[in-house]
C-alpha cells in the first residue's frame, strides 16, 4: 500500500517523536509513504477564515489527486480539517468554484475523488499485517484511549466511528497485546484548540481527562493526534495527578519490536519499563 | 362590600380602554378602568399589530384610509417606541385580479397616500421570501405596532396621572335608575370579591363584549362577532409588512414582529366572542392561500395561533363580515334614555387613539370638561410595564446589562429570572392571582417555540421559591397557563411544532403525571366565559 | 459487504433493548439510530399504571392492570406478549444495566409512587437504586432534607415541599454547588462529584443542615457512571440514607443509560452507528438493504432481519406534513386519525389524551407491521416500542415496559 | 578635497558608521526578545559547520543550482575585483611590486573577474524575475541594479579609456614629451590598430610607420601596458561604440564618475537593508553553526543578528506551510520573508498600526512547521523568531483576533457590532447562522450546553462565558447576531463538536460557532482597514 504522508506543521519542530514512530512503524509493516511537500492543513486558520482553511486543505489534497494517491495523517485535526473541507465544497457551489479557480492558479485541478485516511483507520485497514507483525506483545499495559475529537465528529463529516461508543482505538490497541481500559471521559476533548486562547479551560479540560485516565487505573494515555499528544505530553501536568501520554505509533512499534530510538523515544521515558 | 367612585369609569382595557383612561388623564379627568380578564385580552390582543398605511381600505372605505394615513402619521410621532416601521409591500401573484392592481395606485392617490410601484424583481430583491409568481408590487408606508406596549405605555401615563386600573374586575350588572347608571357591580374573578362602582360617566369600550356590556345597562347594540385567527412563524419572514394585493380576503397579510412574523387572516362570523380559538381547518387554509404570495409558508416553522374577535357594529344587511365598516362606532346612550352611558367600539388598532378622543370628547362634553384632547400632540412616555413584550428585549439586556448572579428561565426568548421578578414586582396590585399567566402577559415568556414546555415548569419552580406559589395552586397555575397555550399551539401541529408537543407531553404527562393533580386553575379563564352574560338578567 | 442477522433501527428503550436481547441470542446486530430518545428519559421503567386513561384509573398491580388492558384493548401492543416475557425481558434488561452501574430497583408486581421534580407522585415499576431511599422515606413521613442549589433550574425543593404538604417533616435548603457558580447544568454537576474531594465538600455544606434530618434528598446529580459509588460515599459523609430525585428533563437519566449502553453494546458484538438516520430501506426475500446517513459518509448495511423501533415523532420513526402522519422508513401504513384536527384535544390535560398519541403502525400477533394490504409487510421486519397503534404510553405509564417487552417479543419472533 | 576624496570619506563614514549602528541593533533587537545566551557544546564543530556554510554557501545550493552558481560566481569574481581593483593602491601593489592596472595578468583578470561576476549577476537576476517577481520589493531590485551598475559602468569605463584619444595625449604628454610630431603619429598609429584608440586625424598606414610606431610602443610604452587586447571584454565592448561617433573622451569623463560613484554609493549603502546581507549573512551562518533545526532560548545577539541576515532569497516564502492562506488572505506578512521585514520594523517602532495589525494576524497564523527555517538559505532561526514575536506580541496585548475579542465584554462588542453591516460567511446568500432554516429543528431541550466541556469545567458558566450554546442558538434565531459575537463561548469553544454531535434535532452548534469566529475576524479585519 501507499499513503501521501502528511504529517502536519506540529510535527517537524514540537513532536518529532510522532512522525518519526508512525514513518518507522509503517516502513516496518511496509506502507509506503510518499512525503510530497504539503502546505497547512487549514485547521489552525479555520478559527479565521473559512475560505482560507478549505484552500489550504483542498491544496494538499490537489497534490495528492496528482500523485493518485490516498492521503493519511497521523494528525486528528488535519484528518477533520480535510473532512471538513470536502464536506463544504460539496455543499456549497459557490464556494467551490472560488477553490477551483486558485487552485487552477498554481496549476492544480479540483480533488474530486482524494481519500482522507488517519492513521488508525490505515492501520485498521490493514488489520491482518498489523497481526502478523507484532513481535513483541505490550502484555501488561494497560492504556487508556483518547480518541480526539476532530477525527470522532461530527461523524456524518469525519465518518471515523461510531460518534459515541466508537472501538477502532480499543481494537488497535488489542492488536499490540497491551489492555485498553474503559473510562468514561476517552471521548472528551483535550482542550488542545485552546491553547493560545483560554488558557484556563484549556488546563482544566486537559487536567479533568487526565484525572479520569488516571483514576481509570491505566498506566498510560494513548493519543493518536498531534496536538493532543501535545496538550497531554511534555511536563504540562503534575505527575501525581497524570499518567504518561503516549503515542499509539510508539506502544504499536515496541509491540512490533523497534528500537525505541527508531520511535523517538527518549531514553528517560519512564513508561518504557512498562511495556515490552 | 366596597363600593369605588370615580368620574369615570371604562369598561375594558383593550387598546381603546387604554386610549381613553391616558386622554382623560391627560384632559386632567380622573378615570377607572377596569378589565374582567387582562390587558388586550379580546380583539387589541389577538391582531397583526399592523399599523395600516390606509392603502388596504382605498378600494373598500376611503374614510377608514385616510383616518389610518393621519393616525399612523400621529402615531409614529406620539409613539415611536411601540412602532416597528417596516414599510409595506403590496404584491400580487400571477392569477389575481389585475383590474384591482392596475386601479390600486390611483386608489391610493385618491386617499392621499403615499404608493410605488416597484418591478417585481426589485420587490423580490428587498423581500427574498416572494414568491417567483409576482406580477406586481408596490410600496407604502405600513408598519408594525406592538399593542400590548402600546397599551400598557398608555395605562401607565394613565396611572402616573392620577387615574386607575383593576384587572380581573368584570362588570356584572348594572343599577340604572332616573335615566342614570348610577352603579355597578363588579366581581373580582380571581377572589369572588365584589365591588361596587359609582361614576358619573360609563364609558363601555369592551369591543367584541360592547353589546353584553349595554345590556347591564339594558341597551342593544347589534354586535357582529368576527373572529380573525393568526399565526405566528418561528423567523422574521419579511423586513416589511407584505399584504396581497386584491380585494381584502383571508390569508393576506404578513407582518413582521420583531423576531417572528405573523400571518392572516381569517374571518369567521361566531356568536360569542368568549372563548374563541383558532382552529386546524383555519391554520391549513391560511397557509394554503398565503404560500402562494410567500412559498417559505408551507416550511416554516410555525410558533403558535391565535385568534381575535372583531366587533363589527351592525349597519344592515351583513353580507361578507368584511363588507361591514372597519370605521369604529360612537353611541351616546343617552338617545335611548341613558345619559351617562357611552359606548365606543369597533374600529382598528391603527385609530384608537381617534376612538379614543371622540369617546372622550363625548363624555367631556356631559361632564362640563373643556380641556382639549392632547393626545395626538403629547409624546407617549415609554413605561416599563410594556418594554418586555419586546422582541428581542430580554437577550439584548441579558447580554449588555444582566446583573450577576441572574440566571435565564425562559431560554427561547431570554426572559431571566430578574426580568420575572421586576414584572411580579410591578405588577402588583393588577396582578390578580395567577402570576405565571400575569408573567406571559407582560414578557415573552411562553411566546418562544417550546410554548412555554420548558419555561413554564422553570418559572413555577421560581414562583414557588419565592413563596408565590404555595401548595398546589402553583401546579394548578402552569396548567393553566399551558392550557392557554395549548389553545394557540395546537392548531399548527406538524413536523417540527409537533415533536415540540410531543416531547411537552412526555415531560408533563409521561414524566411528572401532570394530567393528575390539581385541574387547572378554576379562577381563571375558562371559568370567566360569558361571566357577564351569564348574569344577565 | 458483511450481511447481519439483525438491523435494529433506533436507540431509545426498544432500540437499545433489542440490539441487547439480540446479541445476547448470539445474533450478530447492526443498530442507527439518533440520540433524542433515551437521553430524554426519566429513567423510570413504567409497565402499566392507568387504565383506562379516560377514567385516570391508577394501578397498583401492574399485572392486573395488563390483565384488565388486554380485556378492553385487544389491539394494544402489550396483548402481544405476556406476563412471562415481560418478565424476562425486564430482568435481562435490568441486569445489563445493573453490570453495567446502573442498578434498578422495584417491588414484585407492585407500582411504587416516585417523586418527580414536580412534586407529584408518579406510578412507576423500575426505579433506579439512587431514587429507592427517597420512596422509603415518603412513605414514612421520615423526617427529610432536600437539597437544591442555586443556579439549577430543574428542580425546586420548595416546589416538592409544597406541593407535598402530605409529606409534613420535609424540610429543604438552598445551598450553593461547591466550585460551580451561575447557571448549574446535571451533567456537569454529575461529573464533577466524580471527584471524592467535591463530594466531600458537598457534603460539609449540607451536614449541618440535615442534623434532625434522617434522610437527604438531592436533585439527580450524583455521578454519572458511577452512581452507585457516588451515592453511597454521599451517605458515608453524611451519615444517613440519601436519595436522588429526578430533574426537569433532560436529566441526567438519559446520559446514565446511554453511556451505560455505549459501554456494554459494543462489548457484546454490536456494531453502533450513532447518529446515522436511515436514509433508505430495500427489501427483498433475502432481507433488507439499508443506507445510513446521506453524501460521501453515508454507510450502506446488509440484514437478514430489521427491527423497527425507531420511535415516534420525537425520535423521528413518525413524521407528519400538514395533513398525514408518515412512517418515516418503509412508508408503512400508520393508522392515525382522519384528519390533523382530530388529532389533538382541545385540552391539553384532557384525561382521553390526544388521538395522536395512539396512531402508529399495526402489527401481527408476531409484531411484525402490517403492509398496505393487511399483511405483514416483510416476513422478517418486526416493530417494538413507541412506534406501535393503539398505546399512549405517556398517559398509561407504560413506555419503558412496553419499549423492552416488545423488543424482547420482536427478537424472540425473529 | 576633489569629487572623490568627498565621496570616499561620505561612503566610508557611511559604511563605517552604519554597520556600527546595525551591529548595535542586534543587541537592541534581541534583547526585545530578552532571553538567555545559548551556546551550546561543540563550539569548534559549530565553527565548522559555520565557516563550510559561508564559504561553500551550502544551505544556498540546497534551493538548487541557479542561486549557488549565482553567488558562487558573484563572490568568486567581485571579492578580487574589490581587493586586487578597487583597493590596489592598498592590497595589489605593496603585494606586487610590478603592478600596473593595465598589466597583465591584471588587466586580464580584471575583465575575467568582471565577467565572471556578471554572469553570476545575471542568473541572480534571472533567478528573481522568474521566480520570485511576486515576492521582491524594491531594495531586492536596488541591490541588484547597484552592483550590475558598478560592474557595467567598470567595462564601458575601461571600454572608453581604450578609445580615448585624450587619454593617449595625457600620456604622451606625461611619459613622452620630447616625442616628435613624426613619431607621436607613428604611435598613434599603432595604438589605433593594435590597441584601439580612436583618434579622429588621419593615420597613415605606411609600413616604416607603423614599423616606427610598434617600436616606440616597444620602448616607450610596453613596460607599462599591456596589449589591450587581453582586456577582451571592454576591449570587444569597444565595437558597441560606432566608430563614425567621436565621444570617447567626454565618455571617458561621464563614465569615470559613474563608475567611481556607484561603488561609492555601494560601499556607502553596504550597511543598509539587504546590501549588507553579505555581511549580516555570513555572520548569522557562522553563529548558527550550521544548524537546520530551531533551538529554543538562543541568545539576544543572535536574535538580533538573525533578524538582520535575510537575503530575501524567497525560499521561505515559497515553502511555506500557509502560503495557501496567504493566497486567500492577500496578508504579506502571512508569509515569513515579508513578516521579518515588518516584524524588524516593528521592533524599531516604525511600523504603522494596520501594518501591526497585518504582522499580528500573520504572526498567529503561523504554524510553527518548522520549514522556513530548514529552508533559510541564510541560516536564520526563524523558528525561534516566530515563537518569540509572538509571545512578545500576545505579552503586548497584540494577541490576534481572540486576544482583540477579549479585550472588551460581550456587552461593548454588541453595541460595536450592533452598528455595523456584519456581513455574512458563505456564499449561498446566508451563512448557517443566518439562515432561518438551521434553527427550526431547535426543541430547546439544552443537550448542546448540558454536553459541552467548556461549560462543564467553567466555574461560573454565565459569568465566564457570557452565552451558553443553546442562548447563542437562541439568539440568532431570533436574528440577534451582534450580542453573539462578543460573547466569550463562542472565543472559548474548544470546537470538540460534541454539541453538534448530541442535538437531537441535527442543529449545527459547533458549525455556528466557528462561523460566529470567522465573522468576527473579518469584521475585526475590517475595523483595522484591511478589509
Amino acid at each position: 500500500m501507499k499513503y501521501a504522508y502528511f504529517p502536519g506543521c506540529k510535527i517537524a519542530h514540537h513532536l518529532p517523536a510522532h512522525g518519526k514512530s508512525v514513518e518507522a512503524v509503517c516502513a516496518h509493516l511496509g506502507l509506503e509513504l510518499h512525503k510530497p511537500e504539503f502546505s497547512c492543513c487549514g485547521y489552525p486558520v479555520r478559527q479565521e477564515s473559512r475560505d482560507a482553511s478549505v484552500y489550504s486543505a483542498l491544496r494538499s489534497l490537489a497534490l495528492c489527486a496528482r500523485l493518485g494517491l490516498e492521503l493519511m495523517t497521523p494528525c486528528k485535526c488535519c484528518f477533520g480539517n480535510f473532512r471538513h473541507a470536502l464536506h463544504q465544497v460539496g455543499h456549497d457551489e459557490k464556494l467551490k468554484l472560488r477553490m477551483k479557480d486558485l487552485l487552477a492558479d498554481e496549476g492544480l485541478d479540483f480533488p474530486e475523488t482524494t481519500r482522507v485516511r488517519h492513521f488508525l483507520q490505515v492501520l485498521d485497514d490493514n488489520r491482518s499485517l498489523v497481526e502478523d507483525a507484532v513481535r513483541r506483545p505490550q502484555k501488561g499495559l494497560k492504556v487508556a484511549c483518547h480518541y480526539g475529537c476532530h477525527a470522532l465528529r461530527p461523524e456524518n463529516i469525519t465518518h471515523f466511528d461510531d460518534p459515541f461508543a466508537p472501538t477502532i482505538f480499543e481494537r488497535l490497541v488489542a492488536l499490540t497485546g497491551a489492555s485498553a481500559l474503559p473510562w468514561d471521559l476517552s471521548l472528551e476533548c483535550c482542550g488542545y484548540p485552546l491553547r493560545g486562547r483560554d488558557e484556563t479551560i484549556s488546563g482544566l479540560l486537559a487536567a479533568r481527562k487526565m484525572a479520569g485516565a488516571k483514576a481509570s487505573g491505566a498506566d498510560v494515555l494513548a493519543t493518536a493526534c498531534t496536538y493532543c499528544q501535545l496538550q497531554f505530553g511534555g511536563e504540562n501536568h503534575h505527575p501525581d495527578q497524570s499518567i504518561p501520554a503516549v503515542l499509539f505509533s510508539q506502544i504499536l512499534g515496541l509491540a512490533l519490536g523497534l528500537e525505541p530510538k527508531r520511535l523517538g523515544i527518549e531514553p528517560g521515558e519512564a513508561w518504557v519499563r512498562l511495556a515490552v | 362590600m366596597i363600593t369605588v367612585t370615580t368620574r369615570v369609569l371604562i369598561i375594558g382595557a383593550g387598546v381603546t380602554g387604554a386610549g381613553l383612561l391616558r386622554d382623560l388623564a391627560l384632559r386632567g379627568v380622573q378615570a377607572l378602568l377596569i378589565e374582567q380578564r387582562d390587558v388586550n385580552s379580546g380583539a387589541s390582543g389577538g391582531n397583526h399589530g399592523l399599523l395600516h398605511s390606509g392603502a388596504r381600505y382605498v378600494a373598500s372605505d376611503r374614510e377608514a384610509a385616510v383616518e389610518c394615513r393621519e393616525e399612523g402619521a400621529i402615531l409614529r410621532r406620539i409613539a415611536p417606541q411601540c412602532i416597528d416601521d417596516t414599510g409595506g409591500l403590496f404584491v400580487a401573484v400571477r392569477g389575481d385580479d389585475e383590474r384591482y392592481v392596475a386601479d390600486f395606485p390611483s386608489l391610493c392617490a385618491a386617499s392621499g397616500i403615499p404608493c410605488r410601484g416597484l418591478d417585481p424583481g426589485t420587490a423580490r430583491l428587498v423581500e427574498p421570501a416572494l414568491s417567483e409568481n409576482l406580477i406586481a408590487a408596490f410600496a407604502v408606508q405600513d408598519g408594525a405596532v406592538d399593542p400590548f406596549m402600546l397599551s400598557l405605555d398608555n395605562i401607565s401615563q394613565g396611572l402616573g396621572l392620577g387615574c386607575s386600573m383593576r384587572r380581573n374586575l368584570a362588570a356584572i350588572s348594572m343599577d340604572v335608575s332616573g335615566g342614570r347608571i348610577t352603579r355597578v357591580r363588579c366581581r373580582d374573578i380571581t377572589t369572588g370579591e365584589e365591588v361596587f362602582i359609582e361614576a358619573e360617566i360609563v364609558i363601555n369600550a369592551s369591543g367584541a363584549w360592547a353589546g353584553m356590556i349595554a345590556a347591564l345597562a339594558g341597551r342593544h347594540i347589534d354586535i357582529l362577532y368576527s373572529m380573525g385567527s393568526l399565526i405566528v412563524t418561528q423567523d422574521r419572514i419579511t423586513t416589511q409588512v407584505i399584504n396581497r394585493l386584491r380585494p381584502p380576503a383571508d390569508a393576506d397579510i404578513l407582518v413582521p414582529g420583531g423576531t417572528v412574523s405573523i400571518l392572516g387572516t381569517t374571518s369567521i362570523r361566531v356568536s360569542s366572542p368568549d372563548g374563541c380559538r383558532p382552529s386546524v381547518a383555519e391554520t391549513n387554509s391560511i397557509i394554503d392561500d398565503a404560500r402562494l404570495m410567500l412559498p417559505i409558508l408551507e416550511r416554516t416553522r410555525y410558533i403558535r395561533a391565535y385568534a381575535g374577535v372583531r366587533p363589527l357594529v351592525s349597519l344592515g344587511p351583513a353580507g361578507d363580515d368584511r363588507a361591514v365598516s372597519r370605521g369604529f362606532s360612537l353611541i351616546d346612550h343617552a338617545a335611548e334614555g341613558v345619559e351617562n352611558f357611552l359606548t365606543i367600539t369597533g374600529g382598528k388598532l391603527t385609530t384608537y387613539r381617534l376612538m379614543a378622543e371622540k369617546a372622550a370628547d363625548m363624555a367631556c362634553a356631559k361632564l362640563g370638561v373643556s380641556a382639549p384632547c392632547r393626545t395626538s400632540t403629547e409624546i407617549l412616555p415609554s413605561s416599563t410595564l410594556g418594554k418586555w413584550t419586546e422582541p428581542g428585549r430580554g437577550p439584548r439586556s441579558w447580554v449588555e446589562s444582566r446583573t450577576e448572579d441572574d440566571i435565564v428561565l425562559c431560554e427561547c426568548e431570554m426572559v431571566s429570572r430578574g426580568v420575572i421578578d421586576s414584572i411580579i414586582d410591578e405588577a402588583g396590585a393588577m396582578r390578580g392571582r395567577s402570576m405565571l399567566k400575569a408573567v406571559g402577559m407582560r414578557s415573552r415568556v411562553g411566546k418562544g417555540p417550546c410554548q412555554g414546555g420548558f419555561c413554564g415548569p422553570r418559572i413555577t419552580g421560581h414562583l414557588y421559591d419565592r413563596g408565590t406559589a404555595t401548595s398546589t395552586q402553583g401546579l394548578a397555575e402552569l396548567k393553566t397557563f399551558t392550557e392557554r397555550r395549548w389553545r394557540g399551539f395546537s392548531p399548527i401541529l406538524w413536523g417540527v411544532p409537533l415533536m415540540q408537543a410531543e416531547l411537552q407531553e412526555a415531560l408533563y404527562c409521561g414524566a411528572m403525571d401532570l394530567e393528575f393533580g390539581p385541574p387547572p386553575s378554576t379562577l381563571d379563564e375558562e371559568s370567566e366565559k360569558c361571566l357577564a352574560a351569564k348574569e344577565q338578567p | 459487504m458483511k450481511t447481519y442477522d439483525v438491523m435494529v433501527i433506533g436507540s431509545g428503550f426498544a432500540g437499545m433493548a433489542a440490539a441487547l436481547f439480540a446479541a445476547n441470542r448470539g445474533l450478530s446486530v447492526v443498530q442507527t439510530g439518533a440520540t433524542g430518545g433515551i437521553d430524554f428519559s426519566t429513567g423510570f421503567i413504567d409497565l402499566l399504571a392507568v387504565h383506562p386513561i379516560a377514567e385516570q384509573k391508577v394501578w397498583e398491580d401492574p399485572f392486573a392492570a395488563l390483565a384488565a388492558l388486554r380485556r378492553d384493548l385487544p389491539a394494544h401492543p402489550y396483548c402481544r406478549v405476556s406476563d412471562d416475557e415481560i418478565s424476562l425481558a425486564l430482568q435481562e434488561f435490568t441486569n445489563f444495566l445493573g453490570q453495567h452501574g446502573l442498578c434498578y430497583r422495584g417491588r414484585d408486581k407492585k407500582n411504587t409512587l416516585a417523586l418527580t421534580s414536580a412534586g407529584t407522585l408518579k406510578p412507576t415499576y423500575l426505579l433506579p437504586c439512587t431514587l429507592w431511599n427517597g420512596v422509603e422515606a415518603r412513605e414514612k413521613k421520615a423526617n427529610t432534607l432536600i437539597v437544591d442549589f442555586h443556579g439549577l433550574k430543574g428542580l425546586s425543593a420548595r416546589q416538592i415541599a409544597e406541593v407535598r404538604k402530605d409529606w409534613p417533616n420535609l424540610k429543604t435548603a438552598r445551598i450553593n454547588f461547591p466550585g460551580m457558580g451561575g447557571e448549574l447544568y446535571p451533567e456537569h454537576m454529575a461529573w464533577s462529584l466524580a471527584d471524592p474531594a467535591r463530594r466531600a465538600e458537598l457534603a460539609e455544606m449540607v451536614a449541618p443542615l440535615a442534623v434532625e434530618a434522617q434522610y437527604v434528598g438531592f436533585p439527580a446529580i450524583l455521578g454519572m457512571t458511577d452512581t452507585s459509588i457516588v451515592l453511597r460515599h454521599m451517605e458515608e459523609l453524611l451519615g444517613r440514607p440519601v436519595f436522588e430525585i429526578p430533574t426537569l428533563p433532560p436529566s441526567i437519566a438519559g446520559p446514565r443509560l446511554r453511556a451505560a449502553f455505549d459501554r456494554g453494546l459494543p462489548g457484546l458484538g454490536v456494531r453502533t452507528c450513532t447518529q446515522k438516520l436511515v436514509t433508505r430501506a430495500e427489501s427483498s426475500e433475502a432481507g433488507f438493504h439499508f443506507t445510513a446517513g446521506s453524501g460521501s459518509t453515508s454507510v450502506d448495511i446488509s440484514a437478514r432481519s430489521a427491527i423497527l423501533a425507531s420511535g415516534r415523532f420525537f425520535g423521528k420513526g413518525l413524521k407528519a406534513d400538514r395533513h398525514h402522519i408518515h412512517e418515516a422508513i418503509f412508508d408503512l401504513p400508520v393508522t392515525q386519525p382522519e384528519n390533523r384536527g382530530r388529532w389533538h384535544r382541545p385540552a391539553f390535560f384532557d384525561p382521553q389524551g390526544h388521538e395522536i398519541n395512539q396512531a402508529g403502525l399495526e402489527t401481527d400477533a408476531g409484531l411484525r407491521p402490517l403492509g398496505a394490504d393487511g399483511k405483514p409487510f416483510h416476513p422478517r421486519l418486526h416493530a417494538a416500542g413507541a412506534i406501535l397503534a393503539h398505546q399512549d404510553w405517556m398517559r398509561m405509564k407504560c413506555g419503558a415496559g412496553l419499549a423492552i417487552a416488545t423488543a424482547y417479543k420482536a427478537v424472540a419472533s425473529l | 578635497m576633489d569629487f572623490f576624496s568627498i565621496g570616499l570619506t561620505l561612503a566610508c563614514v557611511s559604511a563605517a558608521g552604519g554597520a556600527l549602528w546595525r551591529v548595535r541593533t542586534w543587541f537592541l533587537r534581541g534583547k526585545a526578545f530578552a532571553k538567555g545566551g545559548n551556546t551550546g557544546p561543540g563550539v569548534f564543530r559549530r565553527f565548522v559547520g559555520g565557516l563550510a556554510d559561508v564559504i561553500l554557501l551550502r544551505r544556498t545550493l540546497r534551493d538548487g543550482p541557479a542561486r549557488w552558481t549565482g553567488h558562487m560566481l558573484l563572490v568568486l569574481g567581485f571579492l578580487p575585483l574589490i581587493f586586487l581593483h578597487a583597493m590596489d593602491d592598498v592590497v595589489t601593489r605593496p603585494i606586487f611590486s610590478a603592478y600596473e592596472p593595465t598589466l597583465d595578468p591584471w588587466q586580464f583578470l580584471r575583465n575575467l573577474f568582471g565577467l565572471i561576476s556578471l554572469t553570476g549577476l545575471a542568473i541572480l537576476a534571472m533567478h528573481r524575475i522568474t521566480r520570485l517577481k511576486h515576492e521582491s520589493i524594491a531594495q531586492d531590485w536596488a541591490l541588484l541594479a547597484v552592483i550590475g551598475g558598478v560592474l557595467v559602468s567598470g567595462f564601458f569605463l575601461e571600454s572608453f579609456k581604450i578609445m580615448s584619444p585624450g587619454d593617449f595625449t595625457r600620456m604622451t604628454d606625461d611619459y613622452f614629451p620630447e616625442a616628435e610630431s613624426e613619431e607621436l603619429l607613428a604611435l598613434k598609429t599603432y595604438w589605433a590598430r593594435e590597441n584601439g584608440v580612436r583618434f579622429t586625424i588621419f593615420l597613415p598606414t605606411a609600413p616604416e610607420i607603423t614599423e616606427l610606431g610598434a617600436q616606440l610602443h616597444e620602448d616607450r610604452c610596453a613596460g607599462c601596458h599591456a596589449p589591450t587586447a587581453t582586456a577582451f571584454v571592454s576591449r570587444s565592448m569597444t565595437a558597441l561604440v560606432p566608430s563614425s561617433m567621436n565621444i570617447a573622451d567626454q565618455g571617458r569623463t561621464v563614465l569615470w564618475y559613474a563608475h567611481v560613484a556607484l561603488a561609492f554609493i555601494a560601499l556607502g549603502l553596504l550597511p543598509w537593508g539587504k546590501f549588507f546581507h553579505p555581511v549580516a549573512t555570513a555572520a548569522n551562518l557562522l553563529v548558527r553553526g550550521g544548524s537546520r533545526t530551531s533551538s529554543a532560548g538562543n541568545s539576544s545577539f543572535s536574535s538580533g543578528l538573525a533578524l538582520d541576515a535575510c537575503t530575501r532569497c524567497g525560499q521561505c516564502s515559497l515553502h511555506c506551510s500557509v502560503a495557501p492562506i496567504h493566497k486567500v488572505l492577500g496578508n504579506r506578512d502571512i508569509l515569513p520573508m515579508d513578516k521579518l521585514l515588518d516584524l524588524r520594523q516593528h521592533l524599531d517602532g516604525s511600523l504603522s498600526p494596520t501594518g501591526t495589525a497585518a504582522l499580528v494576524e500573520g504572526s498567529h497564523i503561523c504554524t510553527e512547521c518548522l520549514r522556513c527555517t530548514q529552508v533559510c538559505s541564510a541560516g536564520i532561526d526563524l523558528q525561534d523568531l516566530w515563537a518569540t514575536s509572538k509571545k512578545v506580541l500576545t505579552e503586548a496585548g497584540r494577541a490576534g483576533v481572540d486576544g482583540e475579542i477579549r479585550k472588551s465584554t460581550a456587552a461593548e462588542w454588541a453595541r460595536d457590532f450592533s452598528s455595523r453591516n456584519l456581513g455574512r460567511i458563505g456564499s449561498t446568500g446566508a451563512g448557517l447562522a443566518d439562515r432561518a432554516e438551521s434553527f427550526w429543528g431547535c426543541v430547546q431541550c439544552t443537550t448542546c450546553t448540558g454536553v459541552c466541556p467548556v461549560v462543564a469545567v467553567s466555574e461560573d458558566p454565565s459569568r465566564d462565558l457570557d452565552l451558553a450554546p443553546q442562548q447563542i442558538m437562541n439568539l440568532l434565531r431570533m436574528g440577534l447576531k451582534a450580542q453573539t459575537l462578543g460573547a466569550r463561548m463562542v472565543w472559548s469553544c474548544t470546537t470538540c463538536y460534541k454539541c453538534q454531535e448530541h442535538c437531537p434535532q441535527g442543529v449545527p452548534v459547533a458549525d455556528i460557532l466557528y462561523e460566529l469566529r470567522q465573522l468576527g475576524a473579518d469584521n475585526l479585519r475590517k475595523k483595522e482597514g484591511r478589509a
